[in-house]
């Protein structure tokens, strides 16, 4: 019996960190996927959805700044606002940069954050981070505490994914995608692509700043460690990159593939006796750089093809064949 | 110790060392970014792997480590002609940001091998410590410094001549200026990304066995240099193996620099921040003079 | 969304099924977790540690096992890093059922493992590595014991040692870490409390290739000797080699994060000899220690002397014996009988004395272990006291000193 | 192809149309453009034709903002326009076409056409999340709009199709498409023709005329096709090697010996002929 409550524990930790990453997947998309830019920085706005919640919730202490004691639905809407001004921020000064360009750039402000976060001592703790973090529904008995957090995040998951597949169908998406397509066309057409692509990602931004406030409290931890670009900006980008670049679905079906893989491979590798049990935590990671070049080569759509830009809910048999319709002049 | 004396042994000659390890690791990633037109963020991990293989040599002949440079540089290239053929040529043909994502994952396997391999310890060429000679009774340089600093600069000059003077050379600055152009004019670029991967990763096996030389080998120290070494690149302007050179010294000084006393007795920087100096250089660069210090040409 | 889930739901079922399938035939054993952070930035000192952890499973095993039982460690990776960590730690503690953990190793898995995982399911959690003083108060429903003190000890240690000897102006030094930062503060507060001087102050990042120019820096406040809080073979050993280099600082005084061989190796015994005093947390019985060097001193399972080794196979042994105190593999009785096999009153048992610990405790004597890293005598909040000794180089071989309990 | 109604009101709208006065730009030690000026009159059809690499396109994009010149200044109906972004020009009724066809590949055709339409409210991320009843409306009449476009470019059967996937001529068309959804006062078209099949040009002139007469859109048109620029334009100017060589009604540029030289056996010469 106690064995299945275990089973039980394990997926529900399971699922709410597929909850947290499908949410990064998604903010992902949306600047990758939709509006194709290149950011390698996801860690960096992570952390500051994290360290944001973090500061915000706690109570007073010498260690850091604290003493808001807010709740946590004031919280979260502020770390996502801490997260997308940091991003309004870097966009307005980044976001004119060749793709590449714009990579290595927010990785270098990933790095510059992670600095930030590790010897700003009076504000982030330093290198010991901030514990004590309260967690929604951590006082409820036994298996309920986790699976109520699981709710709560599964529901902003869902409430993320509602976002993201809107603003995908609405004119704003294809605005964005058409950037992506063909950026002098874009221009040419009116477009203010500086506008869309800051809005794009600052949008993207506070998804990922949501998911690390998320992960602030569901570990009840945060440290400057959870800046690490290989667990953050890697898993999530191969997540996007299996899952399907451009489709939401993918995103979040990738989510759940790669963390699940991930964390279940484990299972298996624990059991390898002597010197290779040390040695198979990096098989795992060769593996997972593999199977990225194996979806790039092979499977470029991904799991799931990128869902093709539908303007929402238009009658799709046309009026055209009624016959007023041909003498309207386009409208030049 | 007199001030400048100090200044000159503690903060400038640590400095133009790194500096040269930058460079070396600088002019491959613009090299590969002129030819193939990606940013090879793998390029780190390729000098840690050239670290290892002149690991590997000097632990079975007991080599000195300028003696394994050729090993080191012969097996790296052999395995950046493998990465290319197995993983980048087939990519070839799509948006070059799909080259720099595989690039990332690249990475992670070659550190994932290593790891796998060599374990997780650090190594060391040589043990023990080595006093340095005094020069002229104020220079106070280690001999591997002199060595480091000096092999640099020879490949520097190998390398001008193999622009300057070779046909290849003269071809691989063509396409890297234009590629259309240098498709019309017969040049075959199959052979030229192969000598581009070849150059790349030599320099870069140099450049990780003079790190390794001067520090220890471990696996995740290309990777850390990366982005010092992006900066350097970009600092010179992507695709100008020449700004590469002068940007990796820039780099490397300002990072020693950044945390002398300019001011009072305080360093300038904590040296908590020291990292975040090559990547503030960088982002400026880009916000600033996305082209380069020397970029006139506008892309 | 709606097509992804009958897929994750297939794959996870399979995952489990095929984990239900393989575990069966373990299910006799009794089976201890170890989180250990096995790739990410500690890996190589981790390494170490987790062997020294199996060595002492496999010394129980030989003889006799736990209840009867032969033990088996499952290791979880924890990249040094929280979302890894928990995940570990969730599939130690639900999927893999195990009676109690040994670990973790970085403060920043720790204690987001314990007060996340193990806290709430119950389970025993004996860290070897964590020195954070974080984990002092930490809300981890007591079930986080630790048998290295808290940083905030060893800083005190150090500067009374080294007021002692008459060094009263130092340069410091530390890595960025929650390692070097606490040391550093415990430190810098004891010893200019005491008196001394400290003329140049700052931190530095791990793994860079140069420290030349932070040192020049320090050098520049006139100390003689620097305190360096790093670990051996990482930040600690280019600082040192690389200050005896260009000759601006002969002497040192360390911390426990710096015994280790690869310092030896790496700059060689006779550059040292002399020149370096550190501390290091130990047994306030020598036997104990003496045993554990006779046991392991040659042995090819970990690297003996490496740092946090005698560590991970004290909490191993703690760990175990709670689970043979408690007589069954209920995580509640496990947790509850851990001060009574470490703490006094009761028999002495130490390394090597696994089969006659069992007897006691058959026998229903108390017993009081007292391990290769210390004596660990758990306070209230699962911390030990601080009792350390002072190492030095001599004729190419490291020499400890008789220990000296720090009172409080 | 059904005949097409054109609403009788619009007359032409008040204003001296386009200036270019002294333009010039260059690319390292190559002058693309030197010292260009001519008119484009409110309301007229003026042809921009020239030798290959004469610096037409460089022109139209120094015009619409998508270059810097070096020196130079435009106007539009006497305002300086100069430098200005081309997404404040399209709000300023200024449009461009591409010569190389720029599509949004991955879009389908309609959405092609349906992202064009200035005063989008869903093109707010906010509005589109939180009215979208507001959105739809708007999108029912950019719909309705491009639907119709697509029908008189023939292009209805594809209009689910992603525009990567047409074939070049009608690429071209879809470029034109996204003109025509602009309702743009000045419109300009680089190469229109080109790939387009004789009889869809033939009413592509149609089209542009009547626009210009009963709308009075101002267009100017590059353009290698003689007869299409002979039967359109009013006024013609000739570039060559970066700058105007000559302006004036087709009758008289096509006496011009300097025009004929600097063409030198191509196209021109044999539809001169």
């Amino acid at each position: 019996m106690e064995i299945f409550v275990g089973y039980g524990n394990y997926t529900i930790a399971l699922a709410t960190m597929i909850g947290i990453y499908s949410i990064m997947a998604l903010g992902l998309n949306i600047q990758w996927g939709l509006t194709g830019l290149f950011n390698l920085g996801i860690a960096g706005f992570f952390a500051v959805g994290a360290y944001a919640s973090a500061i915000l919730t706690t109570s007073e202490t010498p260690k850091h700044i604290g003493g808001f004691d807010l709740p946590v639905v004031l919280a979260w809407p502020l770390a996502m606002i801490a997260a997308a001004f940091i991003a309004w921020a870097v966009a307005r000064i980044c976001i004119r940069l060749r793709a590449d360009y714009l990579a290595i750039a927010t990785i270098g402000i990933g790095e510059i954050l992670r600095l930030i976060f590790k010897n700003e001592q009076w504000a982030t703790g330093g290198t010991r981070g901030i514990s004590n973090i309260s967690r929604p529904f951590e006082q409820l008995p036994g298996i309920w505490a986790p699976l109520a957090f699981l709710g709560v995040v599964l529901i902003l998951a869902m409430v993320a994914y509602w976002l993201a597949e809107r603003g995908r169908t609405s004119p704003w998406g294809r605005v964005v995608q058409a950037i992506r397509d063909n950026e002098p066309a874009a221009r040419a057409a009116g477009k203010n692509v500086e506008t869309f692509r800051i809005q794009g990602f600052v949008i993207g931004s506070a998804f990922m700043g949501l998911a690390g406030a998320l992960t602030a409290h569901y570990f009840k931890f945060v440290g400057p460690e959870a800046t690490d670009p290989l667990q953050v900006t890697f898993l999530v980008w191969v997540m996007l990159i299996v899952g399907g670049n451009g489709s939401n679905r993918g995103a979040m079906l990738g989510a759940a593939v790669i963390w699940t893989m991930w964390s279940a491979s484990e299972l298996f590798s624990s059991r390898l006796s002597g010197d290779w049990a040390h040695r198979a935590p990096f098989v795992r990671l060769f593996l997972v750089g593999l199977i990225l070049q194996i979806m790039l080569q092979y499977f470029p759509d991904g799991l799931m093809p990128r869902q093709r830009q539908i303007t929402a809910r238009l009658p799709r048999k046309p009026t055209i064949d009624q016959p007023q319709s041909s003498h309207i002049l386009p409208p030049f | 110790m007199d001030q400048l004396l100090v200044f000159i042994n503690a903060y400038l000659v640590p400095g133009i060392v790194s500096g040269s390890i930058y460079a070396l690791g600088a002019i491959g990633l613009t090299l590969l970014f002129g030819v193939l037109r990606f940013t090879h963020f793998a390029h780190g991990d390729v000098m840690t792997a050239g670290a290892y293989f002149a690991l590997t040599a000097i632990g079975l002949f007991g080599l000195h480590p300028v003696l394994a440079l050729p090993i080191a540089m012969v097996c790296t290239s052999a395995l950046c002609l493998c990465i290319n053929h197995f993983f980048y040529r087939p990519l070839m043909r799509r948006p070059s940001l799909v080259l720099t994502i595989s690039s990332f994952g690249i990475a992670l396997m070659i550190r994932a091998s290593i790891q796998l391999l060599y374990g997780v310890e650090s190594h060391y060429y040589v043990r023990g410590i080595q006093r340095s000679t005094d020069f002229l009774g104020t220079f106070r340089i280690v001999d591997r410094h002199i060595w480091i600093v000096c092999c640099a600069i020879v490949l520097m000059v190998a390398l001008h001549l193999l622009l300057t003077y070779t046909r290849l050379g003269k071809a691989m600055r063509a396409v890297s200026d234009s590629p259309e152009l240098a498709r019309l004019t017969g040049i075959s670029t199959l052979a030229i990304v192969k000598a581009t991967w070849v150059i790349g990763g030599s320099l870069a096996a140099v450049a990780g066995v003079f790190l390794g030389w001067d520090g220890f080998i471990q696996a995740n120290m290309g990777w850390d240099l990366l982005l010092p070494m992006s900066a350097a690149a970009i600092l010179g302007g992507l695709g100008r193996p020449y700004g590469a050179m002068v940007g990796g010294l820039v780099i490397g000084l300002a990072e020693e620099l950044s945390s002398y006393p300019w001011f009072g007795g305080d360093a300038l920087l904590s040296p908590g921040y020291k990292t975040g100096v090559a990547f503030t250089i960088m982002v400026a660069m880009l916000i600033w003079r996305p082209n380069g210090l020397f970029g006139g040409r506008v892309q | 969304m709606q097509k992804s889930y009958p897929k994750l739901v297939t794959s996870t079922a399979l995952c489990l099924w095929l984990v239900v399938s393989q575990s069966s035939a373990a299910r006799a054993d009794i089976r201890i977790g170890s989180l250990s952070a096995l790739t990410g930035p500690a890996a190589d000192l981790v390494k170490q540690v987790f062997a020294a952890e199996q060595a002492a499973i496999d010394e129980i095993n030989s003889a006799g096992g736990i209840l009867g039982q032969q033990a088996t460690l499952i290791s979880a990776d924890t990249a040094c890093n929280a979302q890894v960590g928990v995940d570990a730690a969730n599939k130690l503690v639900n999927v893999e059922q195990v009676a109690a953990i040994v670990g973790g190793t970085c403060s920043g898995e720790t204690i987001p493992a314990a007060s996340n995982v193990a806290g709430p399911a119950g389970v025993l959690m004996v860290s070897p590595v964590s020195t954070s003083p974080e984990i002092t108060k930490l809300d981890d429903k007591g079930v986080l014991f630790r048998v290295v003190p808290s940083d905030n000890f060893q800083g005190i240690y150090m500067a009374r040692m080294l007021l002692s000897k008459g060094i009263t102006k130092v340069a410091l030094t530390y890595v960025n870490n929650d390692y070097g930062v606490g040391l550093a503060e415990a430190f810098r507060t004891a010893y200019l409390a005491g008196g001394g001087t400290i003329a140049g102050d700052s931190v530095h990042e791990d793994k860079k290739e140069s420290y030349r120019a932070e040192l020049a820096t320090l050098a520049g406040g006139g100390a003689q000797t620097l305190v360096l809080f790093a670990i051996g073979d990482s930040s600690g050993l280019t600082i040192m080699r690389q200050s005896l280099e260009s000759g601006l600082f002969e002497k040192f005084a360390v911390a426990d994060g710096m015994k280790v061989s690869a310092l030896l190796d790496g700059i060689g015994a006779e550059n040292l000899e002399g020149r370096i005093i550190g501390s290091v947390p130990t047994a306030a019985v020598g036997p104990q220690s003496d045993r554990f060097k006779e046991l392991y001193g040659h042995t090819d399972k970990f690297t003996f002397g490496y740092t946090f080794t005698a560590q991970g196979y004290d909490a191993a042994m703690i760990t175990a014996l709670a689970i043979e105190k408690a007589g069954s593999t209920d995580r509640r009785a496990i947790l509850n009988a851990v001060r009574d096999v470490a703490n006094a009153p009761g028999e002495v048992v130490g390394p090597g004395d696994w089969a006659k610990a069992v007897q006691l405790i058959k026998a229903g004597k108390d017993i009081n272990y007292s391990g290769a890293a210390g004596d660990h005598e758990f306070d209230e909040n699962g911390d030990i006291e601080g009792v350390f000794a002072e190492w030095t180089v001599k004729s190419g071989e490291v020499v400890v000193s008789p220990a000296v309990a720090l009172g409080r | 192809m059904k005949d097409i109604v054109v609403p009788q009101s619009k007359a032409a709208p008040p204003g001296t149309g386009l200036s270019i006065k002294g333009i010039s730009k260059s690319f390292g030690g190559l002058r693309a453009v030197d010292n260009c000026s001519f008119d484009v009159k409110r309301g007229s059809i003026t042809g921009l034709i020239g030798p290959n690499g004469a610096g037409k396109t460089t022109l139209f994009s120094i015009i619409t903002g998508f270059l810097s010149p070096d020196c130079g200044r435009i106007t539009l109906d006497d305002v300086d326009v100069t430098r200005l972004a081309p997404h404040d020009l399209f709000h300023r009724g200024l449009v461009r076409t591409f010569q190389i066809p720029h599509e949004f590949s991955k879009l389908s055709v309609l959405e092609n056409l349906m992202v064009v339409p200035a005063n989008q409210p869903g093109e707010n991320p906010i509005t589109a999340w939180l009215r979208p009843g507001l959105v739809r409306e708007r999108e029912e009449q950019v719909f309705q709009e491009a639907r119709n476009t697509l029908a008189f470019l023939g292009l209805e059967k594809v209009c689910d199709l992603p525009a990567g996937n047409l074939s070049g001529g009608q690429r071209k068309l879809v470029e034109l498409g996204r003109a025509m959804m602009s309702g743009a006062g000045t419109v300009l078209l680089d190469e229109p023709g080109a790939g387009v099949n004789p009889t869809l040009l033939a009413q592509l002139s149609q089209m542009i005329m009547r626009l210009n007469s009963e709308r009075g859109t101002t267009f100017c048109i590059i353009e290698h096709n003689m007869d299409m620029i002979t039967s359109l334009c009013d006024t013609v100017v000739v570039m060559s090697s970066g700058s105007v060589l000559t302006q004036g009604h087709m009758s008289q540029i096509k006496k011009d010996d300097r025009v004929l030289a600097a063409y030198l056996g191509s196209s021109a010469v044999r539809a001169l002929q």
